[in-house]
């Protein structure tokens, strides 16, 4: 059995496990242990992908497994990872990981939740091992569809509205890489021979000029809308303030980086040419998203509606570096993914904790928590700090590559935008430190928040892993960056040999 | 006639043999075992369809009138499939007090219409084409009026008489004008002697129109939804899925086979009545409160995705709107089974009724989730795979506005299959549809559902099966 | 040769101690948390003064000059093929002095703090945070290249924002931290900026690469420019503004006076004494750069370095609240050594402005922290921070008095203190370089003067106010260090800085220039006089005095509304005229598009439906039309 | 085939016949009236067949037969619909058309 | 030749204008009686072009057939002297103007075709042939669609029995049960 495809599997026998089990409570244990396992699965895909490099392995792709599937149409199940796919994955396990235990305390429909939440799970896992463009929309649409239900049945608020509204704008986005997939796939031959729908053949040849023109920017876009692009994020706010607890986790943490590395592995890798005529368009568009999710964040009453902002924000940062197209760049923005990720995931984990307790998410109706419930405030405070970019936790480590990277551009444009993007850092303590300042610091404010309870054991349990992943990326970002600089390389030369900077 | 061609034919023979048989068992049966006779019938049809799957020769017969090949082949064993689950579904509607001295008729009435899809599906003449047609349509008729308690049966069958032969009319006056223009209905002689006269256009759209108008193509497809509505349900999921799949499957034919030389016309027809298609269908189904009345609009739009996988006129094209039928057909009888189940149980047939369904009948909203799921394109259901060929196919010739303009459409779909979706799971409802428990045939009808929707699309052997016994233009 | 290896420990231990005490400090007893921070620092300061000796009087020289040693570096993460970011150790003469600097104080700090915040709550977590800035406080000083500088530089930046939000409860607090963390992440970025520039141009990061007068830097760095300026003076401006943040130069200095809701140890540590002197420490760091390769950039420094000057003392003279007087004094301080460092020029003499900008930090740390902490021991007597609450002091806290007093001298500029000599230096060197800046510079020295002995006067002389409890002195483990840094501030003038510390690392000769001397003694006597005319006994002259000019009173009062001006750019600009109109074209134009969207659709199938009427006939209308249409179409019009 | 009339006669005469047939079947609002209508247009359909069988292609009896089997077909069609139309007029008491519409939109 | 001429005049001049009649008059039975003469003066077509055995099947079925049963259901449906209201004018106009739109375009697709006719011989049709031609299983023989048609007629009496057929003993639909 390929190490890759046990990503798919293990989800899918836990989900197996759930059905089967009668007992609401072995429910929970159940799915914890399954995504515990895949913890511990993805811990040893790293060693394994680490040692391989080491020992001097230096094919683009390894674990590769590639079975015919629908033969007539060239589509395989080919699956297969770079440094940056691992990356990913191991931030999924991360997330969904600690997502089990976030959601803890759900009482109302239990199975059906984690069953949900494991098949979004499987969709992620799945589209981070894909290296054959079908099986990777399959699950990215996988991915999409649990969270209605998630969202729908489980949210609060307009739920009903935002799943919706989430739902219809990400396959909206999945109609617009439908076609780019399609597009690639009809072109990937333009010498004649047989089509491909695989992403390291299809990266072998160049795609032609005119239909990269077309469909770099519906990739692009398709994918950008689940990366929060200027002007299609609005399904995030909404959605992620109706989501439950976890989902907003999975959601912010695991499912918007579907964006950013779908954006990076179909729409730049495979029509590096048109990434780079039409970048300028693209990177206008996410410095916007920038500034302005960042902007945004700051008038927000909604603990929820904050972070989704701020997420737009950082997701654009993503798109952004990407978009720079060079390795330094690319690098920070696959590290900005993994960092958002996991802090995204910790804020909306903390969140969800505080609302539980208090039963709001205005911050103008909480304050002082700091004194009654300091464990969780902490943890908000640390996750906060982390989002501001402060060294020592991912996001420092992240931004400062990509600003280093996108500072790369000798013209002026690029550097302008950078020097634009780069304004957020200060917007984001802004927002970041009215939120701790309003709904942590100062005296309590309402007397029936005086007897919280501090967080239990699972809440600790999920909240302290994503802590020591932030801080560790943060401390020692170096075995990462390296990681991810390796599987760049093959990008960057395509890219470099069209504009040598 | 000899083995072979008995072989050749078998499907149809041993339908009209069934026919025959169920009318026999009719005169002969009691009044107290005619209930058996739907299992009679089932279990008879059930080898009927087995026996299809047998290998077979193929070639033609009666001169060119009749013919046989693989696709053909297929086609006539993936409609056997759907009207054996059609059937299957039929049992608990005919068991009713009200329905119960009329079985017999209605297992002749559905095979004879099946015999005539055969046989349409086989035709190499127009003449054989009409005459399956018309025997397709004119039972359906008397089955959609088969509650003759109930006005709105009656309405159905109303309207779908006089409309079905108005169509037949216009694609009778435009088979003239084929006739009169090449001198001949072979198919095999018009291919090769039809062109791109005026006259000949003209005669194309005529009889584009009757076709139109069993496949329910917009504008010809304003009957659809009334005739759902009013006809029984099981008389509905038959016409939804079976009779607009032989009709697809015949189109598909005549298209490849008979007008590839103004390719390039109907090519523009298929466009511009795709886009009409899905667009409108999507539009009208968005407000339905009434669940058939719903999957009308909802196998219309279906119809309209099906018309994008045919455009390209290409190998992939045909296989992969062979393929989307038979995934067609099992999404579209789950949830057909769903509505059946309930409407016979507890008369309830719509959405807002369904409302917190999932509370009291978990089994049954989950099989009408997945059944949605699988019609609107979501993976790991088979309509994910049946969609994305299709559009993969219009992709090939290059038709990516069209194919944009249709996975558009289908997020209005995906929309109203939420509504029912949510109804039934997240919607409160204070006096939720009651617990019931389906009975066997039901569940089985289902179960085949299901496993067919899971299965059709992993199992890339079937979709390869069919791939290679399509062709192109 | 003496290895420095050992050196990272002086960055270990601080770090492992903010973990430990961080995460275990609540379940130790409060006095063990404290003892463990305090002993922790105690061992670094030891390394501090060992490494000091070493380097200065073990360490061969190299053509006279000090060598700048690497004692540790890793790579920390790899940037682009040439910028890597990497953490380690550097050795060098300013960076010595600064550990002095900050080991002494910061020691004397923990142990002051021992007494002072006994019974608080949350003490674990001060000497957590006091960790946490040393380590990152060090880090800074001993970063071998500018990006782990900005990453110790961010760090300090938060434990600066969670020591003065360490009251948590008290919204002022709270406040004051966010305010301090934003203006100064806002020069950061500036400085982020700069680096990027300076990085992009040089393509490295190391300071002994970037500060060799030969190195790319000063090379090759000046030659492009945009907007008439090079793109070295480009950078070097940016990063200044990151040291203008961070020392609290004008206009970013509006942090540091509400700074001082923190602990009075913190204000004395951090926003006095080591902290805020990061500007400086950055440029003199800097410096080669800004001396060869960015005059103009260097020009700035010094305008905004006297003007903060001048600017600060005028704002200090009105203040009552004893911290905030010495909040603005400490700008005006670092204006000194800003302007210093701007009028100076690279190597031998001409590098006297650079020695005496290092000099005054060295000194002012000595006397601003004892200021800070002698202010604290008078606000632990008095429970208040307000002058007006104050007088005759000096008969209850007597070691707190003297110490108080040697410190006022001190930063006054009367001999043989400290503050005379450095101040002299800078005055020498403004003198030598631009005639203007030494006048401003002569005016601060007696303005400076004469608010430091206001304060004096007003706390310890004058009328004994009626106190609802007697004061009384601190305890030893306050006192102790009072006397410690009294001492160091009264004779660190001694220290040989001409030969230590300089620009080029050589030794160079430089004497008190007594012209200069003399006359700023006496300005700083005659500051002392009026101060004593007005404040030593009851007086109604400074009433009369605020009435006369009445408006410049009550514009420095008011700081020069700078904090209004602040207020209405973040309240009204950023939140009012930029964020919310954000959010509402979020809400309303994006999302309300999206929605549109939706509703069109719904629209237009409502609007449709008409078709669908039921009406047999209608169908077959739509369905003859439909047909007579497309033949019409493909027929006639699209053939 | 020299009958003195041509073949576009014919050809127009059931034109004429079968939209006369469309405007009775759009306009009648008796039930039986509208399937008189599509017997018209199954009738001008058979003199087209007829027409071109006998015109241009006389060597063979397709477009006869057709007309034929046309005819065969329309027969049962009417019966059925016929029937449908009686159970109509149970259910409903009218044949009127307009009547029978209770579905909609 | 005229005569042929006169007699297509005559039978064509019928057919319109008893079309007409037949969807615009506004008595049942008339409109009935006008279908009949349109299918007789059809059928006279069908003689004049020699079909004779296609005349006679469309007298018997169609006129024959077809008509009788049209009568029939008339009489069960209608009463016979009732007049039709007549046609809302705007439905009117505008079915004309499709159905005259549809005629003009047909026509003249019609007549831009130029017909050419085989120049093989004509077929005579006669009993014999036209028997053969139906019991025949090679090219050109008809048997299978024979075959088809007597399924079909089987299949429509099922069906028209099917609906027409009187509730069962059981059945519980009380208005019906009630109705008749």
């Amino acid at each position: 059995m390929n190490i890759l495809s046990l990503f798919v599997l293990i989800p899918v026998l836990t989900i197996t496990g759930i059905v089967l089990i009668k007992d609401m409570r072995q429910v929970k244990i159940v799915a914890s242990i399954g995504m515990g396992l895949q913890l511990l699965l993805s811990a040893l895909l790293i060693f394994l992908y680490v040692s391989a490099r080491h020992a001097g392995d230096t094919a683009e792709m390894l674990f590769i497994k590639d079975i015919v599937w629908f033969k007539s149409l060239n589509i395989h199940y080919a699956v297969g990872v770079d440094g940056i796919s691992v990356a990913m994955i191991g931030l999924t396990s991360i997330v969904v990981f600690a997502g089990i235990f976030a959601s803890w305390e759900l009482e109302f429909l239990t199975k059906e939740f984690f069953i949900s939440l494991i098949l979004l799970a499987t969709g992620v896992f799945g589209f981070f091992i894909s290296i054959d463009l079908f099986t990777m929309f399959l699950f990215y649409e996988l991915a999409v569809i649990p969270m209605y239900l998630l969202i729908g049945i489980w949210g609060s608020g307009p739920k009903e509205y935002s799943a919706m509204k989430l739902t219809l704008m990400l396959m909206g986005a999945s109609a617009l890489i439908l076609v780019g997939i399609l597009g690639i796939h009809f072109n990937s031959a333009p010498d004649g021979g047989q089509m491909s729908f695989n992403i390291l053949e299809i990266s072998r040849i160049k795609i032609p000029m005119k239909a990269q023109y077309i469909f770099f920017p519906l990739t692009f876009v398709g994918f950008g809308v689940l990366g929060a692009l200027f002007p299609f994020h609005t399904w995030s706010p909404d959605g992620h303030s109706s989501a439950p607890t976890a989902v907003s986790m999975l959601h912010a943490g695991v499912l918007m980086k579907l964006g950013g590395y779908g954006a990076f592995r179909v729409a730049m890798f495979l029509m590096p040419e048109a990434a780079h005529e039409l970048a300028w368009i693209f990177i206008i568009l996410t410095t916007i998203s920038v500034v302005y999710g960042a902007f945004s964040a700051i008038v927000q009453k909604d603990l929820k509606y904050i972070n989704a902002y701020s997420s737009v924000s950082h997701c654009g940062l993503v798109l952004f570096a990407i978009l720079m197209m060079n390795q330094t760049a690319m690098n920070g923005a696959i590290i900005q993914m993994i960092s958002h990720g996991l802090m995204t995931a910790l804020f909306f984990a903390l969140i969800g904790m505080i609302y539980s307790r208090t039963h709001t998410r205005l911050i103008n109706e909480m304050g002082g928590l700091m004194k009654v419930i300091p464990f969780l405030s902490v943890c908000y405070v640390i996750a906060g700090l982390a989002s501001l970019g402060l060294p020592g936790f991912s996001g420092f480590v992240a931004e400062m590559t990509i600003f280093a990277g996108a500072f790369q551009h000798p013209d002026l444009f690029h550097r302008i935008m950078t020097i634009i993007a780069i304004t957020s850092i200060v917007i984001t303590a802004v927002y970041i430190l009215r939120v701790i300042a309003i709904l942590l610091l100062g005296p309590a404010t309402n007397e029936h928040y005086e007897h919280l309870t501090d967080a239990k054991w699972y809440e600790k349990v999920s909240t302290i892993t994503l802590i020591s992943f932030i801080v560790f990326i943060g401390l020692a970002p170096f075995w990462l960056s390296s990681m991810i600089r390796g599987s760049l390389q093959p990008i960057i030369s395509k890219i470099l040999a069209l504009n040598p900077f | 006639m000899n083995l072979v061609n008995f072989s050749l034919m078998r499907h149809e023979l041993l339908l009209v043999v069934a026919a025959l048989l169920i009318l026999i068992v009719e005169i002969f049966a009691s009044s107290k075992s005619r209930k058996s006779i739907s299992l009679f019938s089932i279990v008879l049809f059930a080898v009927i369809t087995i026996v299809g799957f047998l290998p077979s020769p193929t070639g033609t017969l009666f001169g060119g009138m009749y013919e046989v090949n693989n696709t053909r082949l297929i086609m006539k064993n993936i409609l056997n499939i759907g009207s054996l689950l059609v059937l299957i579904q039929s049992v608990t509607w005919l068991n009713k007090d009200e329905n119960h001295d009329k079985i017999s008729e209605y297992f002749i009435l559905l095979v004879s219409t099946l015999i005539g899809m055969n046989f349409m599906i086989s035709a190499g003449h127009f003449l054989m084409f009409y005459l399956g047609l018309e025997l397709a349509t004119i039972p359906i008729a008397a089955l959609a009026a088969y509650e003759r308690y109930n006005n709105k049966s009656a309405e159905a069958g109303i309207k779908l008489i006089l409309i079905s032969s108005l169509s037949s009319g216009v694609l009778l006056y435009g088979l003239t004008m084929i006739y009169g223009t090449t001198g001949t209905l072979y198919f095999n002689e018009v291919a090769q002697l039809y062109g791109n006269e005026n006259l000949q256009i003209l005669g194309f759209i005529f009889f584009f129109s009757g076709m139109a108008f069993k496949i329910s193509i917009v504008p010809f497809h304003l009957w659809t939804a009334d005739v759902y509505e009013g006809a029984p349900v099981n008389i509905t999921s038959y016409l939804s899925v079976i009779s607009k799949g032989a009709a697809v499957f015949i189109f598909i034919i005549v298209l490849f086979t008979v007008f590839p030389l103004i390719i390039i016309t109907w090519q523009k027809i298929i466009y511009v009545s795709a886009v009409l298609t899905m667009t409108i269908g999507n539009l009208f189904a968005i407000r339905q409160q009434n669940l058939k009345r719903f999957l009308a609009f909802s196998s219309i739009s279906q119809a309209g995705y099906i018309l994008v996988g045919l455009i390209g006129g290409n190998q992939i094209g045909m296989a992969s709107v062979i393929y989307y039928i038979l995934v067609y057909i099992f999404s579209n009888l789950a949830v057909f089974g769903v509505v059946a189940a309930i409407s016979n149980a507890k008369g309830k047939e719509n959405i807002d009724e369904y409302n917190g369904l999932y509370k009291t009948n978990p089994g049954l909203s989950l099989v009408m989730l997945l059944g949605l799921f699988s019609l609107g394109g979501i993976p790991p259901f088979a309509g994910f795979f049946g969609k994305f060929f299709l559009f993969t196919a219009a992709a090939q010739n290059g038709y990516y506005i069209l194919v944009l303009i249709a996975v558009l459409n289908t997020i209005i779909s995906l929309y109203y299959y939420l509504l029912v979706v949510k109804a039934m799971f997240i919607n409160n409802n204070e006096a939720p549809i009651e617990k019931f428990r389906s009975d066997f045939p039901t569940r089985l009808a289902l179960g085949i559902c299901i496993a067919g929707i899971v299965i059709t699309g992993f199992a890339s052997i079937i979709f390869e099966v069919i791939k290679n016994m399509s062709f192109g233009v | 040769m003496v290895t420095f290896t050992y050196t990272v420990w002086i960055l270990l231990i601080p770090f492992l101690m903010f973990i430990l005490l961080g995460l275990a400090g609540h379940k130790l007893k409060p006095k063990l948390s404290g003892l463990l921070g305090t002993s922790g620092l105690a061992v670094i300061t030891a390394l501090s003064y060992i490494t000091a000796y070493l380097y200065f009087f073990q360490t061969e020289k190299i053509d006279g000059a000090f060598q700048k040693i690497i004692a540790y570096n890793a790579t920390w993460l790899q940037l682009t093929d040439d910028l890597h970011i990497d953490i380690g150790v550097l050795i060098d003469p300013i960076s010595v002095m600064m550990l002095i600097v900050i080991t002494t104080v910061s020691f004397m700090v923990h142990i002051y703090s021992l007494g002072y915040m006994k019974g608080e709550k949350g003490f674990e977590r001060y000497y957590a945070f006091l960790s946490l800035f040393s380590f990152s406080m060090l880090g800074l000083v001993l970063s071998t290249n500018i990006f782990e500088m900005y990453i110790f530089w961010e760090l300090v930046g938060i434990s600066s924002y969670l020591l003065i939000g360490f009251y948590y409860q008290k919204p002022s607090a709270v406040k004051a931290s966010k305010k301090a963390f934003i203006v100064t992440r806002f020069a950061d970025m500036g400085f982020l900026i700069g680096i990027l520039i300076l990085s992009f141009n040089t393509k490295t990061l190391d300071f002994i690469t970037l500060t060799d007068p030969a190195g790319p830097a000063i090379a090759q760095g000046s030659g492009i420019s945009f907007m008439g300026l090079s793109v070295m003076t480009w950078s070097m401006i940016f990063v200044y503004m990151g040291g203008v943040g961070k020392s609290a130069m004008f206009p970013f200095h509006i942090w540091l006076p509400d700074a001082m809701e923190g602990p009075t140890p913190v204000s004395a540590l951090i926003h006095a004494a080591t902290m805020v002197v990061a500007g400086v420490y950055l440029v003199a760091r800097m410096f080669p750069i800004y001396a060869l390769a960015a005059p103009a950039a260097l020009d700035v420094v010094a305008y905004v370095g006297a003007f903060s000057s001048l600017f600060a003392a005028v704002i200090a003279c009105t203040q009552t609240d004893i911290k905030r007087v010495l909040a603005y004094s400490t700008i005006s301080q670092i204006g000194y050594m800003m302007l210093a460092l701007g009028v100076s020029g690279y190597g031998g003499h001409e590098g006297l402005g650079y020695m005496a900008s290092m000099f005054h930090l060295f000194t002012h740390a000595m006397f601003k922290a004892l200021l800070f902490l002698g202010a604290g021991a008078i606000i632990h007597a008095v429970h208040s921070n307000y002058m007006n609450d104050m007088g005759g002091l000096r008969k209850y806290l007597p070691i707190t008095h003297i110490t108080f007093l040697i410190a006022c001298l001190t930063i006054s500029g009367i001999p043989p203190f400290s503050g005379f000599f450095s101040k002299d230096e800078i005055l020498a060197a403004a003198f030598s370089h631009n005639k203007i800046l030494f006048a401003i510079e002569y005016a601060v020295a007696g303005i400076t003067a004469f608010y430091m002995f206001r304060l004096y006067f007003n706390i310890f002389w004058g009328e004994d106010t009626r106190y609802e409890h007697t004061p009384h002195e601190a305890p030893v483990t306050m006192t102790i260090p009072l006397i410690v840094l009294a001492i160091g501030a009264a004779v660190s003038g001694i220290i040989p800085f001409n030969k230590l510390v300089t620009s080029d690392s050589k030794a160079f000769e430089s004497e008190i220039e007594w012209g200069i001397a003399v006359p700023s003694v006496l300005i700083g006597l005659l500051g002392i006089g009026i101060a004593y005319i007005f404040y030593g006994k009851k007086s109604s002259l400074p009433d009369r005095l605020a009435a006369t000019f009445k408006y410049t009173y009550k514009w420095a009062y008011n700081k020069f509304y700078i904090d209004e001006i602040y207020l209405f750019i973040t309240k009204k600009i950023i939140f009012r005229y930029i964020s919310e109109p954000v959010a509402w074209f979020d809400r309303h134009i994006v999302d309300g598009t999206m929605n549109a969207i939706a509703t069109v659709t719904q629209a237009v199938s409502f609007r449709i439906r008409g078709f669908q009427s039921g009406q047999l006939q209608k169908y077959v209308y739509v369905f003859i039309s439909g047909a007579i249409l497309l033949a019409v179409i493909f027929i006639y019009l699209w053939h | 085939m020299n009958t003195g009339v041509p073949l576009i006669y014919f050809l127009i005469l059931a034109a004429i016949m079968f939209f006369a047939g469309v405007y009775g079947f759009l306009t009648r609002r008796n039930l039986i009236t509208i399937l008189m209508s599509v017997e018209l247009i199954l009738n001008s359909v058979n003199i087209n067949f007829v027409a071109y069988n006998r015109y241009l292609y006389p060597h063979k009896l397709e477009g006869f037969f057709f007309s034929l089997f046309v005819i065969a077909v329309a027969a049962s069609e009417a019966a059925v619909a016929i029937a449908i139309i009686i159970n109509i007029y149970r259910r409903f008491t009218t044949i009127n058309v307009e009547d029978v519409d209770t579905m909609r939109y | 030749m005229i005569a042929n001429q006169i007699m297509f005049f005559l039978f064509s001049a019928v057919i319109i204008v008893f079309s007409i009649l037949t969807v615009t008059s506004r008595k049942i039975l008339r409109a009935a009686a006008y279908l009949l003469f349109v299918l007789v003066a059809s059928a006279g077509l069908y003689f004049m072009l020699n079909y004779q055995f296609l005349a006679a099947v469309q007298l018997t079925l169609y006129a024959g057939g077809i008509v009788v049963l049209i009568i029939f259901s008339i009489l069960l449906t209608s009463q016979i002297n009732q007049k039709f209201e007549p046609v809302e004018w705007k439905k009117a106009l505008f079915s004309a103007l499709a159905s005259i739109a549809g005629a003009f375009v047909t026509i003249i697709t019609i007549l831009d075709f130029k017909f050419s006719a085989t120049a093989e011989a004509a077929k005579e049709v006669n009993m014999r042939l036209v028997g053969n031609s139906l019991l025949s299983v090679g090219k050109n023989g008809y048997i299978l669609p024979f075959e088809v048609i007597s399924i079909l007629l089987l299949a429509a009496m099922v069906a028209a029995i099917v609906i027409a057929k009187k509730a069962g003993p059981k059945n519980p639909d009380p208005q019906t049960t009630k109705q008749e």
